[in-house]
């Protein structure tokens, strides 16, 4: 679990469809710009990707919710465009699957998207400065920035979710007090997510998560540049 | 997220939920998931809840792996409900049953229908790269799962995987990724390649056949509804939640009807 | 006769720098021939039916399926052709197998009634009406193949490419797979290419055999029975003569001199013969 | 005999219901003996080795490798096993060839020096040292099956344990596979059970065949020419006998009654003896 899937029902409507939005926007660009890039080859590729992040999800590495995400190996790979493309539907298919919310594809797609995205530029940045014998720790070090950047979205994600006091995280309907009064709900209590307990939880919690996911993300990305470097490198192209 | 045995369950149950069709299906889905968003109240919600868990009996799948698949969102709504944790117990209560009872639709409706099936209801909705995308990727999960399966047999009886070495395990384990990755590109290649050899021209499976709409079909619309008119009701008119523990105890008595007909079935 | 398939002095380069360059001698397949490719692993065998298929694209030399260019359109001829790749798993796409068989109808836009006719029609050929409502990945491998069979034979293509179609299938089910490919040739003209390992299956289903050494110099053409007898050419490319090609070689080398027959019937007759009449020589004697 | 492996009225169920119960008699290999197991796609063949191998966990039954029960114990024994399973694809996990070799030794924690011995040892006695530096994806499928056979040889086990090691490779390959087995089992000792469905290479690799029937029942035990002598129980389990068993009960039936003999040089002798016997007698006639 280095990083956290929104479950339905937590997030404020308009929240959840402002990802919607968000998401649908920046696919269309994805499809629009690698469509130059001949997208149908990089159908097989998306293909795999994807089923190798779902694989993944199914391999508990520590038991209950860890398991990795290879969201950075994604974005190194497809690249920034066509990672979201996968990631996109990685997540509709572990929605399917009860895994993440259903209603809120969108938003996991943002952030587990940005990954991607960060994990790519990082990526090849650190390439550029370190050269490219240092594949490995450019991969794991842009895998852990990128996690730590996409958490860092997911808690501010969740701030948003406070802003407007009338849908204060969509626990309570349009009438508080009312609700108040049939369920005994003290209306003073339904203040919302506690921004710091919630940061201080998922840091800790995802910390390991964070180192395990960049040492992963390093072995691989290592594994196929010897083998496949043809995979990796002409990318930028 | 047991994908194989989910598989298993859609393509080998037989009960009304299998027999209808994945467009009412999803229907039903929509409605369900609809209602647990629309309504805020913890009696509601268990009585979806409740309501669900005996829809999952009559599938006559086993229930409780059923459940335990569905709960696995409840770790992170977990994690939320203790984020926002102000000492309200039932504030949490719905927070982690809004989640559950998502999920379990959701799953409800992937142990009923094969995932293209669904996803074939969805198409017209989706970009071509992207319906396309879903597909390969489902043909991928299962290649990838076999691979995985003799790529773990190897890894142990090589040594990979041991006892209490967790540096070379994980190293170890990390080749195996890769190594799935690579072959399991060649695999997609080709499998994409011999797509287009037979012809592909967007038609992975049949067009639903437009037969009228059976039993079964008419059954799912008419549970979804219901869910939906009565969740819709109680939030419009807040004087229905009175009636909230009748709802609970109707769907606690159908559930246990239900439990007790399957068990005299088997 | 007409030719379905020519390809004479074909290059092809993976991006690694292997390449393979088919030359030596031009490969062909009439209308209505059965032919086998022998030949070493590596030797690019499944490269050659690769680049009949359009799925990979050669760099120089000469190549001509159905009449095209199969890198460029092979989209006009795909309805022509069948395939059965080495492994089938990758070629089972659709999830049912009823919807897998008429994939390829389907696609090609025929009508409803005609789709399910034609898969109604293969699957009683191929006994497999048992299967039509399975889903593939809950099949076992000889059900595997069968299935792939039913989806390249629907459309009773002129020309079925079926690259090592007896891998991974038990000798009872190589037989049934035999005589149903032998069927299909003899009734429909149906032209057969395929590529194999199990020479011991060659004199069943081959009017001729292609041998290519590694590298993909194509150095031997004839009926199983002259590639079988020319056991140095045979040696040179690491293939190993079927067993009872063998037997007979070896008999000759110890002195008896018999035809070389390459099925068990045939050779168990052209020994019995022998030996009987020797036998009656002696009676009379 | 010292047994290395003994299984009895073993039982194994998959999630999915599918049962298989080894049972009929007692499964076993002695040290230094070459074992084959014969039966048809879904008998179970893989599923036993996965058993023995620990991999997989029967609910009932009697099982024991190397002295002890491998479900709970396969780590104590690992070092004295070698394992070669049936997609050697995904068991060459290094991108390296001497990596891949030397990857169990670097698990169970050798001495780099003596990982570097061990390597080049293997690499030597299996001719493969050209392939040393090369990435294993882009080898043919003999080449990586050697690669696959030199990182279970790399310790020097006492029991190899082989899941169609056949599938795959060319004839010639196989050939020398064989010989390679049959050297390692001689000179070292090294016990050896390996499935397949290759009847043709059974005589040339095994003391003992066992035959199993679809549901795990090990319905026959013997030498290759006992087990291939009873025809009808062959053809109870889907195995068709090898070609040269065929022809000489193909030739019994015609009335001519030799010794059967699965080996190509025997059967050839056995043929010309009983022509040229019959030719003296015509000659002193
Ligand atoms: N995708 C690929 N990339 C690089 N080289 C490849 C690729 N596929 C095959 N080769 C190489 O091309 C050569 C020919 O391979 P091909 O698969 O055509 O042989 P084959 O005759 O079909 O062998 P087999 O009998 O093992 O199936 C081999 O040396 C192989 O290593
Ligand atoms: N993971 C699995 N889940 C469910 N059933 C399985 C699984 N693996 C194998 N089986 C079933 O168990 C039976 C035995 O399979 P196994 O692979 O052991 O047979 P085999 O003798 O090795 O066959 P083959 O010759 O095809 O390799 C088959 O009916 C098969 O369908
Ligand atoms: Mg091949
Ligand atoms: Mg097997």
């Amino acid at each position: 679990m280095s990083h956290l899937h929104i479950p339905d029902g937590v997030l404020p409507g308009w929240l959840v469809m402002a990802g919607w939005i968000l998401t649908a926007l920046i696919l269309a660009f994805s499809i629009y710009r690698t469509r130059s890039t001949e997208l149908k080859r990089k159908v097989p590729l998306i293909g795999i990707i994807s089923a190798l992040m779902i694989v993944c999800m199914t391999i508990p590495i520590v038991p209950i919710a860890y398991h990795i995400n290879l969201s950075v190996i994604a974005g190194i790979i497809l690249g920034p465009a066509v990672a979201f493309i996968s990631i996109f539907i990685v997540n509709l298919i572990i929605a399917m699957f009860g895994h993440g919310g259903i209603t809120v594809v969108g938003l996991n797609t943002v952030v587990v998207g940005a990954e991607a995205f960060i994990g790519f530029y990082l990526f090849q940045l650190f390439l550029t400065i370190m050269g490219r014998d240092s594949i490995m720790w450019s991969s794991g070090l842009a895998a852990v920035i990128a996690l730590i950047i996409s958490t860092s979205i997911l808690v501010g994600v969740v701030y948003l979710s406070r802003i407007d006091p009338e849908t204060v995280i969509g626990i309570e309907g349009g009438h508080p007090t009312e609700v108040a009064t049939e369920t005994n709900i003290p209306s003073q209590l339904t203040k919302g997510i506690n921004i710091k307990s919630f940061a201080k939880t998922i840091l800790i919690l995802l910390g390991i998560g964070w180192l395990l996911e960049g040492i992963i993300t390093a072995f691989v990305i290592k594994y196929v540049s010897r083998v496949r470097p043809d995979l990796i490198l002409p990318q930028r192209a | 997220m047991d994908v194989a045995i989910i598989d298993y369950y859609a393509n080998h149950g037989t009960s009304f939920l299998h027999k209808a069709k994945a467009l009412w299906k999803v229907v039903f889905t929509a409605l369900v998931i609809a209602s647990i968003i629309l309504t805020n109240e913890f009696y509601m919600l268990l009585g979806i809840y409740i309501t669900l868990v005996t829809i999952a009996v009559w599938t006559r799948l086993p229930v409780s792996r059923i459940i335990t698949i569905a709960a696995y969102p409840a770790i992170f709504a977990l994690i939320f409900a203790f984020a926002m944790w102000n000492g309200s117990w039932l504030k949490a209560g719905v927070i982690i049953l809004k989640a559950l009872t998502a999920a379990l639709t959701m799953v409800l409706l992937i142990v009923t229908t094969p995932y293209p099936d669904v996803f074939n209801v969805l198409r017209p909705f989706l970009p071509r790269v992207i319906a396309e995308g879903l597909f390969v990727t489902y043909r991928s999960v299962f290649i990838l799962l076999e691979l995985t399966d003799e790529l773990i047999k190897s890894l142990k009886v090589r040594g990979g995987l041991t006892r209490r070495k967790y540096i070379r395990n994980i190293r170890n384990f990390s080749s195996g990724i890769g190594l799935l990755l690579v072959k399991g590109f060649d695999y997609s290649e080709k499998f994409y390649g011999m797509m287009n050899v037979r012809g592909y021209s967007g038609r992975i499976t049949t067009q639903g056949t437009k037969t009228s709409i059976n039993r079964n079909d008419v059954l799912a619309i008419a549970l979804g509804l219901l869910i939906f008119a009565i969740t819709i009701s109680t939030v419009i008119e807040k004087r229905f939640l009175e009636f909230g523990v009748y709802i609970l105890a109707c769907s606690a008595i159908a559930l246990v009807i239900s439990s007790i007909y399957q068990q005299f079935q088997n | 006769m007409e030719e379905l398939v020519k390809v004479s002095n074909l290059k092809f380069k993976y991006t690694d720098g292997t390449e393979l360059v088919f030359d030596g001698q031009e490969f062909i397949v009439n209308k209505g021939e059965r032919v086998v490719i022998l030949g070493p692993n590596g030797s690019g065998k499944s490269t050659l039916l690769s680049l009949l298929l359009g799925l990979l694209t050669s760099s120089e030399g000469y190549i001509n399926v159905l009449g095209v260019n199969p890198a460029k359109d092979y989209e006009k001829i795909r309805e022509r052709i069948g395939v059965l790749l080495q492994n089938v798993d990758l070629q089972i796409i659709a999830p049912k197998v009823s919807e897998d068989i008429s994939f390829s109808p389907r696609n090609y836009g025929y009508k409803q009634e005609d789709i399910d006719e034609l898969v109604d029609d293969i699957l009683i050929k191929l006994e497999i009406e048992h299967l039509r409502d399975k889903v593939p990945h809950y099949m076992s491998g000889g059900e595997k193949a069968k299935v792939g069979m039913a989806g390249a034979l629907v459309t009773k293509p002129e020309l079925l490419i079926l690259d090592e179609p007896f891998e991974h299938i038990d000798p009872t089910c190589r037989m049934e797979l035999i005589n149903l490919l032998n069927s299909v040739n003899k009734e429909n003209g149906t032209a057969i290419l395929l590529s194999t390992h199990d020479m011991n299956t060659v004199p069943l289903i081959a009017d001729t055999v292609y041998l290519i050494a590694e590298g993909g110099k194509i150095v031997g053409k004839g009926t199983p029975k002259e590639i079988f007898s020319e056991i140095d050419k045979l040696s040179q490319c690491h293939v190993e003569p079927p067993i009872l090609g063998s037997l007979f070689s070896e008999l000759k080398k110890q002195g008896i001199d018999l035809d070389v027959s390459l099925t068990v019937e045939e050779a168990a007759c052209a020994i019995a013969s022998e030996i009987v009449s020797l036998k009656d020589k002696l009676g009379t004697a």
